[in-house]
């Protein structure tokens, strides 16, 4: 139950966290068309979020709601990637970020719509049917881009570079990730690997992009609530009002 | 006027719209890319001060409210640019005249988003003197922009009921709340009453543009609607009206009001409002940073398009 | 003694918010002597803060202290003019700021050794031996700046540019200035601008810089506590421990 | 040894100091210009972590006391490549060696300051076991960089007592401090015990610099000496140190503890740390974006000389 819990908060806050990233766009993206994307894909997730933290709150069964877990936790207790709380930079790395996570999400949304429990498979469904578009989306402005001008291909690949050691968190499994999956409740993050890998494989191919040598996990920690320095500041932002006003209602 | 011009004064005075490829004077084509031009730059630039406030949302339904209005916003600018560039003009000849300071946008945005309450001032007063100004514009007579309006004045009156829903929550919340709430309503109250544009004694353009159908309405009518539905609302809240001079006039049936400071106005159009260098510095900004991501696009598809007429000659 | 309260506020709030952006420096200066240069000026205005914001809550008298105001005041109960809260842009910018404000708020001083509160009288004498040297320091740098290469010079003009409207709030005495110009616990501030005028005109001219000629009072409302939208964004950041643990000792 | 060798030795063996103009051996020199300019560019890059929560210091004092820190740290920086700058090579040079990565820095300061906890961490842990490798340093052969390390001590000594009176307030304060001082102590216990370098016997160059006087102790010695002086500490904190074989050995008058994972330390000198890359990137990022600032001075400065220069032929 625990460890159910802390999955739950594991999957709402990587939504939370890359929805608030991407929000930070708005107005500001290079097209109106992206910048109307990016919302949306942001709402997407804001969307899940609730349906995960809300989950969790009911897991936990302390009174707490979805608003309390996004509204009140301290850096510490967030359970998000680093890979999703990385400053957005250019777009080509949100572009790239998103792609990255939107290959995994994907997976790992599809292999939960089997889940044991009836609840996320139901959240799953409906989170599967953004993420494919999400996915779609994403992998095809990294091809665009990568295989666009000099410059644009250039800044995909620095933007794959940064972002690659961040990648192998998503599927180095603790033991929270066992427990869920010993229940069924989620699949084994290590057999996700293959099908990332070659839906990776082949959007970098086709973008004419070159796959880093570099470790794609180095960077590890955040779902174990060891974070960048990054995640302190978007929570001050994101927090204000509930912890300025403690009790009010919006 | 010559026969032309005759005919099709006739036609939009029987009420018939125009159409973009149809003949159109002269005069009338120049002023709808101005007003609908500017009233895209508007939404686009409108996304701005509210933007100003997603990241900082009190909680996860009104972050997703939020988000879903300025992606609304971002929607309208695309409609009203593609009825624009039935006009023969560019989204991006638009764009660039925005961003050199030859398009105007509403000065409204110029003012800044200072407490969560301005969340809910800018929905309920600001998106409630847009829904006034386009309510008519319904009717307006080209086809293109007409229908645009349609669209968007069924968003925006959602819009300002979730505006007013917030000032709800914070009129009828704790005292900072209730404080923060009446703070939003004195800033933006008289700018509000300024995007009638300035009195119609003082306004130039209006009788031809009234002739042609694209202003349906004089701005003192509209500002005196605005007010004679908006004071209630404030009532309703608690809320005071910054007019001290405010009353009902049993007589037109209406309530007097004190005129917005109009030096004002014209210092913001000036580009000496609280945030003219901040919301078209951040435009500037997403274009200039924006134009390796465009260029890219544009190369992408010159190269797809040429990789699909070699595989044609090569089947053939 | 409202207004002595609030006039002890705007004190208290430009030195904190000035020194809260200088401090954003802090290991990202030009060069080493400008880090040490500018985290050192930064210091300096954290020790105005405590000893304006230390009288602002004796004054009051309702039991908070300075850490009090400083950290749980939100934007609307801020004093500060918008000019300290304007974002640190360039080097540049920062200096050019310091300047125009330095030049300021060693009038001030100035003038509040005289003051006929001598709690206030004491401070501003502590405070005028940091701010000469601030101002020596600022001039300085505007000089070499403005007079120095090409692109120097158009950096320190463009700065001047976007600064200049925000100045005029430093001089605009509402019925707060107007009251303690009255106990003549301060100084009238129209009086302060002959001598703030003939110290820019004489820096600019020596830095080769031309006065704009924009309105130099089109940006207020800081000292009445509306602000520019920068604001909130700082007291975010600066606020979240306080906020985050409520009573907590650190 | 050639008879300059064998003299410069001697010298040094009866403890005198070598100053900048003095012979010395090629290695010796190049030896310290690496030492020096890593330990400079340790003071500049550990400003970062600090400097990370300045802006979210909890309390007026708090901020004060850490901007002083992080101002003192880069006054070491000034002092320390001041000393490197007597051996021959400048400042502008050992940085571009820094950012191009061919010059180190202290690997402790690739990790994140994650929590304010990590503000009495860095303090007690890092400057503890930095003092524990400079208070010998202040006996070194070389005069400037002996003088420079005298100074640098006495500072760092007060750093330390600040970071563990940090420590203490949070180890004895609220639930959630004392989780986040426990947490501080997890996250930095052996990344500090990495600092004083891998374990003798994998130690390149020790024997010649402790011939020179460049090094004093064996990395071993300082570590089990810094162990034996914080574990103590931590106890008073009520602070659990992250390492379950950790135990007192009555035999050596110390206490046994586990080694650091150096395969971590090693991943992290390659470059694989948690901030390696926004570290060197925020110091690269400044030193570009302040090429305006530093050319302009210099432009200045050779204006004012020529000016001088000019009066100087006019007044003849």
């Amino acid at each position: 139950q625990p460890a159910f819990f802390d999955w739950l908060c594991r999957m709402g806050d990587n939504a939370l966290i890359l929805g608030h990233r991407l929000s930070e766009w708005c107005g500001h993206g290079p097209v109106l068309e992206e910048d109307i994307a990016l919302a949306n894909t942001a709402l997407d997730l804001i969307g899940h979020t609730q349906m995960w933290l809300g989950l969790a709150a009911e897991v936990e069964d302390a009174g707490r709601s979805a608003d309390d877990l996004a509204y009140l936790r301290d850096a510490m207790k967030f359970r998000n990637l680093k890979l999703v709380e990385l400053p957005n930079g250019d777009m080509g790395v949100t572009l790239m970020r998103e792609f990255l996570f939107d290959a995994f999400h994907f997976e790992l949304l599809t292999a939960l719509t089997h889940s044991t429990s009836p609840r996320v498979a139901e959240i799953a469904a409906k989170a599967l049917k953004e993420v494919s578009y999400h996915l779609e989306r994403s992998s095809d402005l990294v091809i665009r881009l990568g295989d666009g001008t000099e410059e644009s291909h250039a800044r995909m690949q620095a933007a794959l570079e940064r972002l690659w050691p961040y990648t192998g968190e998503m599927f180095a499994a603790d033991a929270v990730d066992d427990a869920v999956a010993e229940a069924g409740i989620a699949p084994e993050l290590a057999a996700l690997l293959p099908r990332w890998q070659q839906t990776v494989d082949e959007v970098l191919a086709e973008a004419t992009l070159s796959k880093p040598e570099q470790r794609f996990d180095a960077q590890k920690g955040g779902k174990q609530g060891r974070h960048t320095e990054h995640l302190g500041f978007i929570l001050a932002e994101m927090q204000f009002l509930q912890r300025a006003y403690p009790g009010a209602s919006w | 006027m010559s026969p032309e011009e005759r005919a099709f004064q006739e036609r939009v005075d029987r009420n018939e719209k125009i159409e973009p490829k149809e003949w159109m004077p002269d005069g009338y084509r120049k002023t709808l890319i101005r007003q609908i031009g500017q009233h895209a730059h508007s939404e686009i630039v409108g996304q701005l001060p509210e933007g100003n406030w997603i990241t900082r949302a009190p909680t996860l339904e009104r972050k997703a409210i939020l988000l879903a209005k300025v992606q609304d916003e971002a929607g309208h600018g695309l409609y009203l640019y593609s009825a624009a560039e039935t006009l023969g003009v560019t989204r991006d000849e638009l764009t660039e005249k925005l961003l050199s300071g030859n398009m105007k946008y509403s000065s409204i945005f110029n003012y800044p988003t200072l407490t969560w309450a301005d969340m809910g001032a800018v929905g309920w007063l600001v998106d409630g003197a847009a829904i006034m100004n386009q309510v008519p514009l319904q009717r307006t007579s080209y086809g293109p922009y007409s229908r645009a309006m349609i669209r968007i004045c069924k968003e925006e009156s959602f819009h300002q009921r979730q505006g007013y829903a917030i000032m709800m929550k914070m009129a009828k919340g704790t005292p900072e709340q209730k404080e923060m709430a009446q703070d939003a309503l004195n800033r933006f109250w008289f700018p509000a009453l300024m995007m009638f544009g300035p009195s119609d004694k003082d306004s130039v353009h209006s009788a031809q543009s009234m002739a042609w159908k694209i202003k349906m309405n004089t701005n003192d009518e509209l500002r005196q609607k605005f007010v004679d539905e908006t004071v209630p609302q404030a009532e309703y809240l608690g809320l005071t009206v910054p007019d001290e001079t405010l009353s009902w006039n049993e007589e037109k049936g209406g309530y007097d009001f004190a005129e917005p400071d109009w030096s004002e106005f014209f210092e913001v159009i000036k580009g000496n409002g609280p945030c003219n260098e901040e919301r078209l510095g951040a435009r500037r900004d997403a274009w200039e940073k924006g134009a390796w991501f465009r260029e890219g696009l544009t190369a992408y598809a010159d190269k797809a398009a040429a990789r699909r007429a070699n595989a044609l000659v090569a089947a053939e």
